[in-house]
């Protein structure tokens, strides 16, 4: 078992979200809640990871961070080390596929609160932020919690832009999707099928625990 | 010093302008769609109208170019649907109000205002677990937690029975005579306003009837419409005419009625009111003799009793359309038996005869 | 009924070149798809309908071969070879000997070098026995980011993403990445180990027009549009 | 510009979705409308396809799909032609995968509507199926949408499992994502560019099209 | 022939049994939180209880083992926060309740329940475009729209204007007479319950107090518990004592209250109650004689104008913590006035004394 890949994987994904989720959060809401012209190809634009195949993405996405882009270069000025094929790289590209998966579902969580209870946050006087995560993030928390889910399952499982992107560096880039892949191709199929198993699990175990847990909250407030 | 309000709208239809004196409870009153809600939201801030010019004590809280935030004005709402939040328990739903007070300080207060609004006992549940009158309570909590300068309350008894709403009367006026804010009730509920209201305003289709002190408005009303929205059954027309002595009189069909001088108006046709309350039933074996004011000739049509009070409608002899409404306490009636059919004389005394515009 | 035709990713210049010649020809079409050998494996032993496959790695054919699938072991079409690609704006320096290579290494002026995975694609194992060969192998491991294919370890040594990379001729030949960095073809010895014998193979399923192009990939016009690609085929017969 | 691989992506998104959203979107309803125990991990594992490398799921889709399997040989019996490498094969494959973005976001819209819509739903009358389309539906929509639009933009980009399952063949199951994949892999740069371009505009403007239009429809009901 | 009820449960807290009549109208009166939500849910099947039996005339609902859907109920409900579907105008929504109708008649039925509901002319709206009272017309519309056998209103009056209520009574009474359907209407408005309803129950605590005709338990509350309920505020406690004629007297401190006959009682501690409007105020100056019926000395305490009424507080004289209220109309201070701390009479007629359990 490549333990080493299953622990990047893992760290990959809670990484995705420690960045992706905040701002995705925030962009969520306030498209939940204004109205302006252009609103609908914002939206559009948001969706757009998720039209390209990942590896094309991956492709661009390595030009984009690679010693010749100005980008790249920037970067590595930055960090010390270039950005392509680091594991900074691939958070940066992972949160950019997985925006689709994070800002949807929170969008609408946010457009479910009723007007009255913006209404009511209004008139108790509480500020922006302060009706932020008293009021509209807890209420939002089911489709915020399908955001994180989606999420984190699909950093665990996509495979084309970290490929690409990560190149494949065992300790480093080398995810266990990678990893399960890799195995395939050289057709060692009960290794493909352990850690298949082990990812499958790890997963469902990790997404049913948090469904249990956001459901029995949610029961002790259903809609008044 | 007080809240003025100018505002104009349509969708919801508003054309109203009025000032709301300072530091006492005014009601709002109108028939169902007249705009109330609409005028509560817009002194919130919630509902932005074409045209708002809304002060406070000079403070501006809307003009032409500027909107103060709700979270800005000093206002405690009840809304017409509580919108408690969901997700926080009744102390959770008052404390939200109280973000600005160290946590300690945030728990007394909302146990106070949870106890003044007779909710005590439910802290630890949530809004889906409250009868519709406890969350009506709690929402009133909730509103004064803050001592707002302003408290919008819109129709926030209307889910409460009497003996509870009588509680809240007390506390609502107590906490008034505290804290000196100005109150500004709706209430579809008369004897409501004139318990509690010290100024009263009188809306229909979004403009204002008639405004000033409750129990002046309540009874005597400006026009027809007020009349009717007060209530108000008796409402006849008739002809003005001064008599050379400076008095006035209304021919009424083949009556005549002598009323208070009025110079305002001018003889011609107008319109009169007499609160049924105010129409005597002149008994015949009494000796009123000379007391016996405007003496109207009647016949009863019909008799309703509505616990401990009796409706009786009267045809006016001579004027056979005319339906006199009268209202007495039952008692009145176990001595002179009045029954469908039966003649009686009435008396409407001249201070009790309105002359409408 | 057109057949469908595999071929390793790396085939795809030379092969549409070939068709379109067969087309004229013969007039009959083919329709050609290109991608891993490896997948095509895996879908041929689902029965995928394909007719001809050309391999980058004999080995797949005969895993075919063993199975069943195949009419018999096919026929080598050509020996791949590698050389070091280094892309514009690199410190290396593309010199047949490895030399400055290794200097560059030795240096740690390489950050990231590209080649394709060695544990299952060939030229990825070819790759490492090149490096080893060169006695590099032990140096640059921890540097190599690697390419799902070859195609790919391409794509990021001309991205300019790595600092270099050992990668098919084939590929080095294509004009939109030649214009992006300087390519070294190495010696076939050394990686004499893992030779790149590409073998091409009719399915069981073959037709007649299958059968033509597959005669047609052996004549000297098909051999000699694979050469200019980079394609040889080497004089001793292997088999 | 590969035209045959355009409208053969649109026809696969447009087929998927026909076939993936009408039981999505009732199993979406039922897991918002009833609690059970056990369901969490339902909803685990209706996430799962996520979780996987696409070309992973593929493979073992394949191996479902392909001759030797007893699926594979039933279908094959049934349709005449093998599943695997087929247009049919590739919707499967492609609900498959859609599932979690289908499903999700219809859940958390069902689960959004109040208490007091369904048993005013009740008290009219309303059979189950008249609730659900005259009521319910309407209520989800947004969600709904969100769950289209993800399943369209997410089958033109997929790529790993339309390419195991379906091998790539012009016409048949050549998708626009696999052409330009197959672009990107043989350099040819400028093709891939175009037609990159040419999906992301599409895209763009079928979803910013579709939001525009519920967001009108939205704002004729804002919560009472 | 009824509507059956046996109701247990704890969270909301109910035990409870009553019949309500067949095609009367029944009032459901209670202080809030008292359980009348949950008892209208229950009986549309929304609520499910520990323990329900609930039949319609002889047509099971509920029992130990069954449960019939809502859908299968033939009833109307007007919950108390209306519940109109958000994205249906009112036309939608009505028509909503008449799925079973061919389209056409749809309309033609869905028009004539929003002309009797009082709300024609926003067929187009959608609800947010409506004001608190409009939503709960058209609430009404949708639920009298099918005809329902029993109906179910839940404060369905709650936000409208005494205008529009009385019209709304009418069409009530109308339809109710036309179609005889089981009414069974929540309110807290004694005056609703007596104008509207022929039956009354009266609940606490989830409990039922006392039921029967609305005016027998308006005017006789059988405990203390239920005239509370009832605002009745002059209970006292007195000592019952049986004179050798057969008659039964009060102590009441030091005075003695003759009262109708009474078997039932036996003598010892009793509590009484008298209502406030029928507390007869002894004019000084009419020569009533023997007409005197346990007359009471008393000081006034306190007077309060209620718009056309007064209440006056009395300390009854050798009983000091005793407080008696007394309702007149303002127009009999007129010719009487009192003031606090004048001393008056007034009388406790017989009849008028309510023996309470
Ligand atoms: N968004 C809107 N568009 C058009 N008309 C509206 C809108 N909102 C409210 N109205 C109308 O404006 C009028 C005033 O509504 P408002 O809610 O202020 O009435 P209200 O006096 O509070 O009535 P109620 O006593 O029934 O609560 C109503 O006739 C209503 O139908
Ligand atoms: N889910 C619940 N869990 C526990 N208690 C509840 C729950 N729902 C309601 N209650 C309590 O049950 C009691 C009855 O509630 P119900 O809504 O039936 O009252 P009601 O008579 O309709 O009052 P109102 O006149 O205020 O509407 C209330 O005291 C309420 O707090
Ligand atoms: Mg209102
Ligand atoms: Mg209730």
């Amino acid at each position: 078992m490549d333990w080493t890949a299953v622990i990047l994987s893992v760290k990959l994904a809670l990484v995705t979200q420690l960045f992706l989720l905040p701002p995705a959060i925030l962009c969520a809401r306030w498209l939940a809640l204004t109205s302006f012209r252009g609103k609908a190809w914002i939206e559009g634009l948001l969706a757009l990871p998720l039209v390209l195949p990942p590896t094309v993405i991956g492709y661009y996405l390595l030009v984009a961070m690679g010693g010749n882009s100005f980008l790249g270069r920037w970067f590595e000025e930055l960090l010390g080390q270039p950005l392509a094929f680091s594991f900074s790289g691939l958070v940066i590209a992972s949160a950019l596929v997985n925006i689709p998966f994070a800002v949807q579902p929170a969008q609408r969580a946010f457009e479910a609160i009723s007007l009255e209870v913006h209404e009511a946050a209004k008139c108790c006087g509480l500020t922006f932020w302060q009706t932020f995560h008293r009021i509209e993030l807890p209420l939002a928390w089911p489709g915020i919690l399908s955001a994180m889910m989606m999420t984190f399952a699909h950093t665990l499982g996509e495979f084309g832009v970290v490929l690409m992107v990560g190149g494949n560096i065992p300790g480093e880039t080398q995810t266990l999707a990678i990893s399960i892949y890799d195995r395939v191709q050289s057709f060692d199929f009960s290794a493909a099928g352990t850690m298949s198993l082990l990812l499958l699990v790890i997963s469902l175990v990790t997404i049913a625990v948090s469904y249990g847990m956001v459901e029995r909250l949610m029961r002790r407030r259903r809609s008044p | 010093m007080s809240l003025f309000l100018e505002l104009r709208h349509n969708g919801p239809q508003l054309d109203f302008s009025a000032e709301i004196p300072k530091g006492q409870i005014t009601a709002l009153v109108g028939p169902s769609g007249s705009g109330k809600t609409s005028i509560i939201r817009a002194i919130a801030g919630l509902l932005k109208l074409k045209h708002a010019r809304i002060s406070l004590a000079g403070e501006a809280w809307d003009t032409e170019r500027a909107h103060l935030p709700t979270r800005e004005r000093s206002i405690g709402l009840v809304p017409q649907h509580h919108g408690l939040f969901p997700h926080l328990s009744v102390m959770g739903n008052v404390e939200t109000a109280l973000s600005h007070l160290p946590s300690q300080q945030k728990r007394h207060r909302a146990t106070e205002c949870i106890r003044l609004a007779q909710v005590e006992g439910l802290e630890g549940r949530h809004p889906h677990e409250l009868s519709g009158g406890q969350r009506q309570r709690v929402a009133l909590a909730r509103a004064i937690a803050r001592n707002p300068q302003v408290l919008l309350l819109d129709e926030p008894f209307s889910a409460i029975d009497r003996g509870t709403r009588k509680h809240l009367y007390l506390e609502l006026r107590r906490l008034h005579n505290q804290l000196g804010n100005t109150v500004l009730l709706v209430t579809h509920d008369l004897d409501e306003a004139a318990q509690l209201a010290s100024h009263l305003l009188l809306i229909d289709h979004g403009q204002l009837l008639q405004a000033g002190e409750t129990t002046k408005v309540l009874t005597r009303p400006r026009n027809e419409q007020a009349a009717q929205l007060l209530d108000i059954p008796n409402v006849f027309s008739a002809s003005l005419e001064k008599t050379p002595a400076g008095l006035a009189e209304l021919r009424w069909g083949p009556h005549r009625l002598q009323i208070a001088a009025t110079d305002r108006t001018p003889a011609g046709r107008v319109k009169f009111a007499v609160l049924p309350q105010n129409i005597l039933l002149v008994k015949t074996d009494k000796p009123w003799g000379s007391h016996l004011e405007n003496p109207i000739p009647t016949q009863v049509q019909d008799v309703v009793a509505l616990g401990g009070e009796v409706l009786v409608s009267l045809q006016v002899k001579g004027l056979n359309e005319v339906q006199l409404q009268m209202r007495l306490p039952e008692r009145a009636l176990r001595r002179y038996p009045i029954t469908s059919g039966s003649e009686v004389t009435v008396c409407l005394r001249s201070s009790d005869i309105i002359l409408l515009e | 009924e057109v057949p469908s035709i595999a071929a390793a990713a790396d085939l795809k210049f030379a092969l549409s070149e070939i068709a379109t010649e067969f087309l004229i020809e013969t007039g009959r079409s083919l329709k050609l798809t290109f991608g891993s050998s490896g997948n095509f494996t895996h879908q041929i032993e689902q029965g995928a309908p394909f007719e001809l496959f050309l391999s980058a790695d004999e080995n797949y054919i005969f895993r075919l071969a063993e199975r069943g699938l195949t009419r018999d072991r096919g026929l080598p079409y050509a020996i791949g070879r590698v050389g070091l690609f280094v892309p514009h704006g690199s410190p290396l320096r593309a010199d047949v000997e490895l030399k400055d290579l290794s200097a560059t290494v030795a240096a740690g002026r390489i950050k990231r070098f590209a080649i394709a995975n060695p544990d299952h694609a060939p030229y990825g194992r070819a790759a490492q026995a090149v490096l080893k060969t060169a006695g590099l192998w032990e140096q640059l491991e921890p540097r190599l980011v690697l390419g799902e294919n070859a195609a790919q370890a391409m794509q990021f040594a001309a991205s300019g993403a790595s600092q270099g990379g050992i990668v098919p001729l084939s590929l080095a030949l294509v004009p939109q990445i030649a214009a992006l960095g300087d390519f070294a073809l190495l010696p076939a010895e050394w990686h004499a180990t893992e030779p790149l014998h590409q073998r091409m193979v009719l399915l069981r399923s073959a037709g007649t027009t299958a059968e033509a192009f597959y005669n047609y990939l052996q004549q000297a016009a098909a051999r000699e549009i694979f050469q200019r690609y980079g394609f040889s085929l080497s004089e001793n017969k292997v088999e």
